[in-house]
């Protein structure tokens, strides 16, 4: 089956649109992560600081996906550096 | 306060007076706006502008979701508008309106508001320096492609 | 911060655009206005308009220790006014604004403005109603003449 | 010697432009308000519910005063009844 899987932050310089990747059946979102990992090392540290969001909603590493789900790695956010 | 909540991420110019005129009412005798705007220096480093990215439908359903629980939780008016893309210096990039009959349940919520905001809704900003570009990661800031 | 304070006792409409370009600038990251307004029903009564009096020159120099102290303990930069005479529903009677590095100075610091002006600041309101004009005198309305 | 005082709230309706008012020398704010209350009953209330400021600066009631002193005889001010 195949998701759509979206980063932001610094690693959305590497997929500024975002990657149609295939998973086997039954795979969780920590699955997803290790693969795509494993296909380019520069998204390495997406598992280490990413919270995941599934279909815009946050969601435990756990969570098995379904096919077509929109994933979005998260990484922390800005807070309050440069303004209020 | 009204059921609904008016917010948006926008990738103009923040309209500030049409926030407030959202949230302000006959029964509401306490108006708090909060803009957070751009700053020139952060962490020691010059800042010539900001660039904002979010995940845009996942925001915006975070921070209706902000606006609608402060709305319950302290029977407040809100609206909330934040900024993407290029803004410079002293533009607002985020306004958070409270209508309040009083002035107590304003203070609250208008501070709930931007805490969770700046907690939990998906938007990252890259500050443009003299030296380099910066994508703001929590504490960190990495170097941007 | 600013050392000065803008403090004023206005007779006409409150200018809050003014009051909030005066304390923005470049360094100040965080900007919250506070806009009291007058509303339709107080204490169980229906409000016409409000009439504000003030002992003038004592209330701004009230008004301008208050933004003096608050910005020395804050770091902020505040401008203060607050309206007199007739005022219609909806209107601003006070605007508080106060522009700060971070958001939390703000907050705290523009809480204690608007708490201690209502509480040491020489300013009252006639509620003018249906059923006659009343001063408010702290927790009492006392029928005006 | 003569003081200037000043009435607010409904206490203005009286005196809307104030009093010049002849006290002895040595006279307190607190001899003033009892002077003021027995020349005109409706003014009874200003000594249990005022605060008094002279010169634009809040005082004790036992506070002697000057001659050309301003007194200003504060009610209770309006707090956020009917607005914020």
């Amino acid at each position: 089956m195949t998701v759509k899987v979206y980063f932001f932050g610094h690693f959305r310089d590497i997929h500024p649109d975002g990657l149609i990747v295939d998973v086997p059946v039954g795979s969780t979102v920590a699955d997803l992560a290790r693969l795509l990992i494993s296909n380019d090392p520069r998204l390495e540290a997406v598992q280490r600081i990413c919270r995941a969001a599934v279909n815009e909603e946050y969601v435990a590493a756990g969570l098995q996906l379904s096919p077509d789900d929109t994933v979005a790695f998260i990484p922390p956010m800005s807070g309050g550096s440069s303004e209020g | 306060m009204k059921d609904e909540v008016h917010c948006r991420i926008v990738s103009g110019p923040i309209d500030v007076k049409a926030l407030e005129a959202y949230v302000s009412g006959p029964e509401n005798g306490a108006v708090l706006t909060f803009v957070g705007q751009v700053r020139n220096h952060s962490r020691g480093r010059e800042v010539a502008w900001l660039e904002y990215d979010a995940y845009v439908p996942m925001a915006e359903k975070q921070i209706s979701r902000i606006a609608q629980d402060a709305g319950r939780k302290w029977g407040v008016t809100v609206a909330i508008e934040h900024r993407i893309g290029r803004i410079e210096l002293c533009e607002p990039s985020v306004a958070i309106c409270v209508g309040s009959p009083h002035r107590a349940e304003a203070f609250e919520a208008c501070r709930y508001c931007i805490d969770t905001l700046k907690e939990t809704v998906p938007i990252w900003k890259k500050e443009v320096c003299p030296d380099g570009e910066f994508w703001i990661e929590g504490e960190e800031a990495i170097q941007a492609k």
